[in-house]
């Protein structure tokens, strides 16, 4: 009977926000524990939930806990009631998010200590000048996040929806915060941190426009905001009485794009994805929470929760899913793309959210509901153990750059184990997380766009191409990260030599991801879907529509075949360019120059050789042998050099230095242009505005006088028409 | 029409040119003492339109209060900002010529309107003296303005006497 | 004497005066005179009130709403002058001016 | 008039009879204690909030009061929606006399008045102890107060006139109040100008109503303007004339060019005041000419009233953008939310159920009421100890004063219309009425407007938390009551999200008083 209490588990981290912001301000240690220890409740609670949610079986689809017990408002003949939903993938949610933010919140512990080197010569260990904000802000964060799950009203959703708005601008400017520099944050720093919050809020804010537009448009068509009645037959159907909107356009077709509208910008889908990489200037347990467990994942669970709107649009004959699935198929290999040209570790890492939240949108748009809730899952723990071990890195290292790194893994072997884990998963490598639920979209792409019943499908046709693309990309670019990171000889000694392994309080948290990393992923095997017989085999709240649920068959084995061979040949790439042979200090990033510049170098290396070669002929014929095998072995690399990694480089680097430099040339100046250029052109109105604003009050009379005088002689003229 | 109704017509006429001619002369005359002097002029004239209109209570007041209270505060005011009597070069302000068209363009509409719409005109004859019906109607109907009216004066008294005092 | 003048040249008068005083307070610069033109308006409106209750009133001496309102309206002209006039003097006093287009420290 | 008449005026009475003792014991007592003589205000305003509800409950004995103790209120709200006190009980013969009536909207707006004159108060004692005058300051704002329930409360032009005026004439004292200040002076002689004019047209157009039906009953005209068509052009040209008056009170664009000047001259908890009460006195004359009267020519008004909407609300968020005195930011916030609460207005057209409109204004109100009286609360908080009202001499505040600081915060969601705020809840109510009533567009466009807000909103956030501490800026302390207020209205400001029934209950006895005019 822990359901209910649902309602309670949001309460712990909010209370502790309340606690940390009201009492304990300015006793830090004390304030991490009661954030931690709010987490920790609210973790029991909902493993509680979660493991009575289990118990109850796929039953929960079709009788999910739910009771409405505040009563917010009455409208018309029905009331607006607040409280608590758990439906399977709610549970499966429950059971994610505390977990992960638990993991974050511990990491922060020792995370928001920073070490500098004072007058002296020490180095002084010291908080962060505020440590206790940044806990009861991400409990906020938390428990916004919590009560967003549980919401069994669009609206409380809503709020919790904003309120997490609200905590990513004040996280994401954390350190917009001048008087930090001993904290090595610079001006530059604090002007970038702030205009990234600044722009994170912004474009979220379009979408929540957008978002909240579609919901008083849902109420009004159908006349509640409760999920359960929401999506009773009747409920939906109800949206078919009024008359169309804008011709051709259903209601639930726009009400439905509205709503993903806030997906969009929540989850940084394209065009409003600017702002989720300039979020990378909040610290890292900030990016960690909003990658993975908090605010992207928002975006992704409101589409899963209003889901069955959009397959009742499809149904329909409205095309919301496929703009789902465009979106998310096209963002999926967009940003795994511009993933490719980053430097910063961070970036990388962001591009890469950007992109798998792609591969989970597409998922659901092409209507493999399982498979994109799932990776919603395990994309979180994987994504929060990334981040995690990237900040383990950076706080070791003191910089983001990559290229300054370079064989850290002797100097963090924990860290780098469990990075390495994360990575293998998010490439998609067998047997981690990220393996079985990339390949389950895969694999229903592939079963829906070329071997279903109805046909082909080209839409779903395109989205598998595209998520294999994405996949091969992703294993790239996540080969590259982390070769440039963790192996080859150090770039950069200073910062080699800053680096060591992470304090406890920091390794413990990413052991545990990584241990959940590894096996979370057997919950939904082909062989042994217990997922998908939980979450799909009764389909949605309100809506009992069983998802499609194959045995496992040949095309699945297949598909395993596809999907490794992907990730390995990514790899196997990765491992080519960067793995093979490690770019050294100082050396440009192989995908950064041209293949002229890079053969010219390579020839003037050989032609030295052969040069030592000419003027030791007469030397030993030791030397000589030497001389002639390094010569031979240099003609071997050359050739080798030439042919295979030059070929390799020459084309990822042209086609990914094309693409990027084409995306982000879009990224800068179109997509920021509007939404920066809007900003700047409703100023210069204001500033055109603002001067008939003279002073003069007569002109201000004058104006009235005409303003009033213009109503009436309207009102005239038109009486006589 | 007979001979009665055209005296009528003429006198009204000539009161309403006077009162507009010292209307304008208000907004017109550049020495700011003698526009307040063309307004009480134009008081006058009102209140004699009053008179033909049958309220001679309210031409009292008028003259009473307008011309002995508002118009000598007027001239007060006048004298003790004397120093921009004279100064001035254009008592017009720069959007003088914007003003009058919008109000050319008002006066057409008014016009037009007072033309057009079909007024309600009963045309009782007003038999008997209106000033005790008044003084009735003000303290009973109308006793709530009344009184509210009296504590509004008593407010600008003190408010006058806040903001403008030394 | 009322059934031979129409209750339209009433009320052309009053839109005239109106329009007159709308120009004064529109285009005076001295603020007096901007007060001045404020009290032609409120003639102007009174004559229309007056004009109405004269004409239309189906009982002029029980039901004398016009008149009441007129005499409120001349009442409040009253008070509004005087406010308005301490507010002008009070100006003079702290700015050393009364012409409105040089009273404009706030704007934008 | 009757004695019962008495107690349905009893709470302005009240005012009144407290302003007059003021006055009196200020003479009495030459300019000293002051602050006795603001307690004296406050008593009036709390007794004045208390028999609202009392004159509202009369006509239902049978409530049955102590019940569960926390339901009072929403007892009080939910009774409310049953019972009637108003002008429908009353003869055609009272009707036509009527110069006042004491309704539910009247009730509503008296609970209003009340909630803004107490925590304005609050806010002024601070403020006040140092300035001279301050004892006729309380009783010239408990005036403004009575003023602004008896504009609320008027059904008779000349009531509606008379209100307004006096309220008018109250305001400009109150903006000229800070005699030796240049930009008080200012503030007050254009509020005084413009406001004169704009009343001066206001009142031709009401003239013309009064020629075209003989009646300056609000109930009697709409009789005959819904009967008689001959008065549709009069009609509607007399409403855009009466406009740049009520306009004038709420600050629509284009009447609104007044309001930032007075604002920023103005001593800041009039500004505070002016912010508020005029405005929603302004609704409420509105609602009554609108529904009462003009109801009939729907389709003519709704234009007016939704170009009004566009262009008000656009004008005030663009040029707000640029502004960096936090009081004229927060008067061009507020011309802009008075767009969105038009919004409201244009949305009583809807065919369906004209209340909804109704009451999504009133809810606007209430939660704009609170919203922006925290604002500006913060800021005279700020403006006593450091005279600061420019955003840029706001650094560091969260340091310096970190309640003001979050609270500041909180009040600009709420102004943006962000949950979980009552600026959400208003803006919520309003475009689901605009959708409702078919005036989807104009939701539209207010939600892109109040996109836009965000950005300006979070520029006055900004420095709070950013930027250092200016060098030798005092910590801000401020008095105990002034806290007391901003506790209050950052409750008030939760609450009505988190349980808006009340709210919503109390809106719709508000609203109830229309439905017998409405036809």
């Amino acid at each position: 009977m822990v359901q209910n209490f649902t309602l309670l588990i949001p309460l712990f981290p909010l209370l502790a926000f309340a606690i940390i912001a009201l009492l304990t301000r300015s006793r830090n240690r004390l304030s991490a524990w009661i954030a931690i220890l709010g987490v920790i409740l609210a973790l029991a609670l909902s493993l509680g939930v979660f493991l009575e949610a289990l118990a109850e079986g796929a039953e929960l689809a079709v009788n999910p806990f739910y009771g409405a017990p505040i009563v917010w408002y009455p409208y018309g003949t029905a009331t607006v009631n607040f409280g608590w939903l758990v439906d399977p993938m709610g549970s499966a949610m429950l059971f994610m998010v505390p977990t992960v933010c638990l993991m974050i919140f511990i990491y922060s512990v020792a995370y928001m200590r920073h070490s500098h080197t004072g007058k002296d010569g020490h180095t002084i260990h010291e908080d962060d000048p505020r440590y206790a904000r940044f806990f009861a802000l991400i409990s906020l964060f938390t428990g916004s996040m919590l009560l967003l799950v549980i919401s069994s009203n669009l609206l409380q959703f809503f709020i919790a929806w904003e309120i997490m708005g609200f905590c990513s601008y004040a996280l994401i400017g954390f350190w917009s915060f001048r008087g930090l520099k001993e904290h090595h944050i610079d001006d530059a720093q604090v002007g970038r941190a702030r205009a990234a919050s600044i722009k994170a809020f912004l474009t979220t804010r379009v979408g929540d426009v957008l978002l909240m537009t579609g919901m008083i448009l849902l109420f009004i068509t159908v006349g509640t905001l409760d999920f359960t009645q929401m999506f009773s037959p009747d409920g939906l159907n109800n949206m078919l009485l009024g008359e169309p909107p804008i011709g051709a356009l259903q209601w639930p077709t726009l009400i439905a794009l509205l709503i993903f509208g806030g997906t969009v910008a929540k989850s940084a889908q394209f065009p409003l994805h600017i702002w989720l990489p300039d979020a990378m200037e909040g610290p890292t347990p900030v990016s960690a929470l909003i990658h993975a467990a908090t605010m992207v994942s928002a975006g992704i669970f409101l589409v899963i929760r209003m889901y069955p709107l959009f397959v009742f649009d499809s149904q329909t004959g409205g095309f919301s899913m496929q703009t789902v699935a465009l979106i998310g198929g096209f963002t999926a290999i967009f940003a795994a793309v511009l993933g490719l040209a980053q430097n910063d570790i961070k970036r990388v890492l962001a591009f890469s959210t950007v992109s798998q939240l792609g591969y989970m949108l597409a998922a659901l748009g092409i209507g493999a509901f399982v498979a994109g809730s799932f990776h919603l899952i395990t994309h979180a723990f994987f994504k929060a153990l990334l981040f995690l071990a990237a900040g383990a890195v950076i706080h070791a290292v003191g910089t983001n750059d990559m290229l300054k790194m370079g064989g850290l893994w002797r100097k963090m072997p924990i860290t780098f184990l469990t990075f390495l884990i994360g990575a293998l998963a998010l490439m998609g490598i067998f047997p981690f997380a990220g393996f079985w639920s990339k390949d389950e979209i895969l694999l229903e792409a592939l079963r829906l766009g070329f071997f279903s019943e109805s046909g082909a499908a080209p839409l779903v046709q395109f989205v598998f191409i595209s998520l294999a693309t994405a996949a091969f990309i992703t294993a790239l670019y996540t080969g590259r990260q982390l070769f440039l990171t963790f192996f080859g000889k150090p770039r950069d000694q200073h910062f080699y030599d800053h680096a060591h392994e992470s304090p406890v309080t920091i390794w413990v948290p990413l052991a545990i991801l990584a241990l959940f990393t590894t096996v979370i992923g057997f919950w939904n095997t082909p062989f042994a879907p217990a997922f998908t017989g939980y979450v799909g085999e009764a389909g949605l709240v309100g809506l009992p529509v069983p998802f499609e649920h194959h045995a496992f068959d040949q095309l699945a084995l297949i598909s395993i075949f596809v999907s490794l061979g992907i990730a390995f040949g990514g790899l196997f790439v990765a491992y080519f360019i960067y793995g093979f042979r490690p770019v050294g200090a100082g050396q440009p990033d192989p995908l950064e120059r041209l293949g002229i510049i890079y053969r010219a170098l390579a020839s003037k290396f050989w032609l030295d050789e052969l040069y030592g070669y000419k003027i030791n002929l007469d030397g030993t014929a030791r030397a000589g042998l030497l001389v002639r095998f390094v010569g031979l072995l240099s003609r071997f690399s050359y050739w080798f050099d030439r042919t295979i990694v030059d070929g390799l480089v020459n084309l990822v680097g042209w086609f990914g230095r094309i693409m990027a430099r084409l995306w982000g040339w879009f990224d800068k100046h179109v997509i920021d242009a509007i939404v920066n250029g809007s900003g700047s052109v409703t100023g210069e109105i204001a500033g055109w505005w603002r001067t008939m604003q003279t002073g003069n009050v007569q002109n201000y009379a004058l104006i009235a006088v005409a303003g009033a005088m213009a109503f009436a002689i309207l009102f005239l003229l038109r009486s006589f028409t | 029409m007979d001979l009665f109704g055209v005296i009528s017509q003429l006198v009204f006429l000539l009161v309403a040119v006077l009162t507009l001619a010292a209307g304008l002369a208000t907004v017109l005359l550049r020495n700011v003492f003698h526009a307040a002097l063309a307004l009480v002029g134009t008081f006058f004239g009102v209140a004699a339109i009053y008179l033909m209109l049958e309220a001679e209570f309210l031409a009292i007041v008028q003259i009473l209060v307008y011309v002995g209270a508002i118009a000598v505060l007027i001239l007060f005011a006048v004298m003790l900002t004397r120093g921009m009597m004279q100064t001035e070069d254009s008592n017009i302000n720069s959007q003088w010529a914007w003003a009058a068209t919008a109000i050319g363009v008002l006066f057409v509409g008014l016009f037009i309107l007072i033309l057009q719409v079909p007024w309600k005109i009963s045309g009782q004859p007003v038999v008997g003296d209106t000033t005790p019906a008044l003084g009735t109607a003000l303290l009973t109907t109308y006793l709530l303005p009344f009184e509210v009216v009296s504590v509004l004066l008593l407010a600008t008294l003190i408010g006058a006497f806040i903001i403008a005092r030394e | 004497m009322i059934n031979d003048i129409p209750l339209n040249y009433f009320l052309s008068l009053a839109a005239a005066l109106f329009c007159i005083g709308l120009f004064g307070s529109l285009a005076r610069k001295n603020a007096i005179a901007v007060l001045m033109g404020i009290e032609l308006m409120l003639n102007a409106v009174n004559i229309n009130l007056v004009a109405f209750w004269r004409y239309g009133s189906p009982d002029p001496i029980l039901n004398q709403a016009g008149i009441v309102f007129a005499l409120f309206v001349i009442t409040l002209a009253a008070a509004e002058a005087a406010i308005g006039l301490a507010l002008v003097i009070a100006i003079y006093r702290s700015r050393d001016t009364v012409n409105v287009e040089e009273i404009n420290l706030l704007k934008w | 008039m009757d004695g019962l008449v008495l107690l349905y005026l009893s709470p302005e009475l009240v005012l009144i009879a407290a302003a007059l003792l003021i006055f009196g014991l200020d003479l009495l007592w030459r300019g000293r204690k002051s602050q006795t003589l603001g307690f004296v205000a406050l008593g009036a305003l709390v007794v004045a909030l208390i028999l609202t509800p009392i004159i509202a409950l009369r006509s239902a004995p049978t409530l049955p009061f102590g019940v569960e103790w926390g339901n009072q209120i929403a007892l009080f709200c939910g009774a409310c929606g049953q019972t009637v006190v108003d002008i429908s009980y009353w003869s055609p013969q009272q009707i036509a006399d009527a110069l006042y009536v004491s309704d539910n909207l009247t009730n509503f707006f008296r609970l209003i008045g009340c909630v803004t004159g107490i925590v304005i108060l609050l806010a002024s004692y601070e403020y006040m102890a140092t300035r001279k005058y301050a004892g006729e300051f309380y009783g010239m704002f408990l005036l403004a107060v009575a003023s602004m329930i008896m504009l609320a409360g008027s059904a008779n032009l000349l009531m509606i006139f008379l209100s307004l005026e006096f309220l008018s004439i109250v305001s400009y004292i109150m903006t000229g109040y800070l005699r030796e200040n240049k930009l008080s002076n200012e503030a007050a002689i254009k509020y005084f100008l413009f406001g004169a004019i704009a009343s001066a047209v206001m009142l031709y157009g009401l003239s013309l109503f009064y020629g075209a039906t003989g009646s300056l009953n609000l109930v009697e005209i709409g009789h005959v303007v819904t009967t008689d068509t001959n008065y549709e052009v009069l009609s509607l040209f007399a409403l855009a004339l009466v406009m740049a008056g009520i306009g004038f009170k709420i600050a629509l664009v284009p009447f609104h060019q007044w309001a930032p000047d007075a604002y920023e001259g103005a001593p800041t908890p009039v500004t505070a005041f002016l912010s508020v009460g005029p405005k929603v006195a302004g609704f409420a004359v509105l609602l009554r000419l609108t529904l009462e009267v003009m109801f009939v020519y729907r389709v003519d008004w709704v234009i007016l009233y939704s170009l009004i909407a566009v262009v008000t609300m656009t004008l005030g968020n663009v040029i707000a953008l640029v502004q960096s005195n936090v009081k004229r930011l927060l008067a061009y916030s507020s011309i802009a939310q008075a767009g969105y609460m038009m919004i409201g207005m244009a949305s009583i057209s809807g065919s369906s159920n004209p209340l909804e409109g109704v009451n999504a204004v009133l809810i606007y109100i209430a939660a704009y009421l609170f919203t922006n009286l925290g604002a500006f609360l913060v800021v005279i908080a700020i403006e006593n100890k450091t005279g600061a009202v420019d955003i840029s001499q706001y650094g560091g505040m969260i340091k310096r004063a970190p309640l003001l600081a979050v609270l500041m915060v909180f009040f600009m969601l709420s102004l943006a219309g962000i949950p979980p705020t009552a600026g959400f809840l208003g803006k919520f109510f309003v475009f689901g009425s605009a959708v409702n009533a078919g005036l989807g567009w104009l939701a539209v466009l207010g939600v892109i407007n109040s996109l836009i807000s965000v950005y300006y909103y979070f520029r006055v956030i900004r420095p709070m938390f950013f930027d250092p501490v200016p060098e030798g800026a005092p910590v801000i302390t401020f008095d105990p009551w002034l806290r007391f207020g901003l506790v209050v209205s950052a409750i008030a400001t939760l609450l009505i999200m988190l349980f808006p029934m009340p709210l919503f209950n109390l809106a719709t006895y508000g609203a109830q008083i229309f439905g017998v005019a409405v036809r």
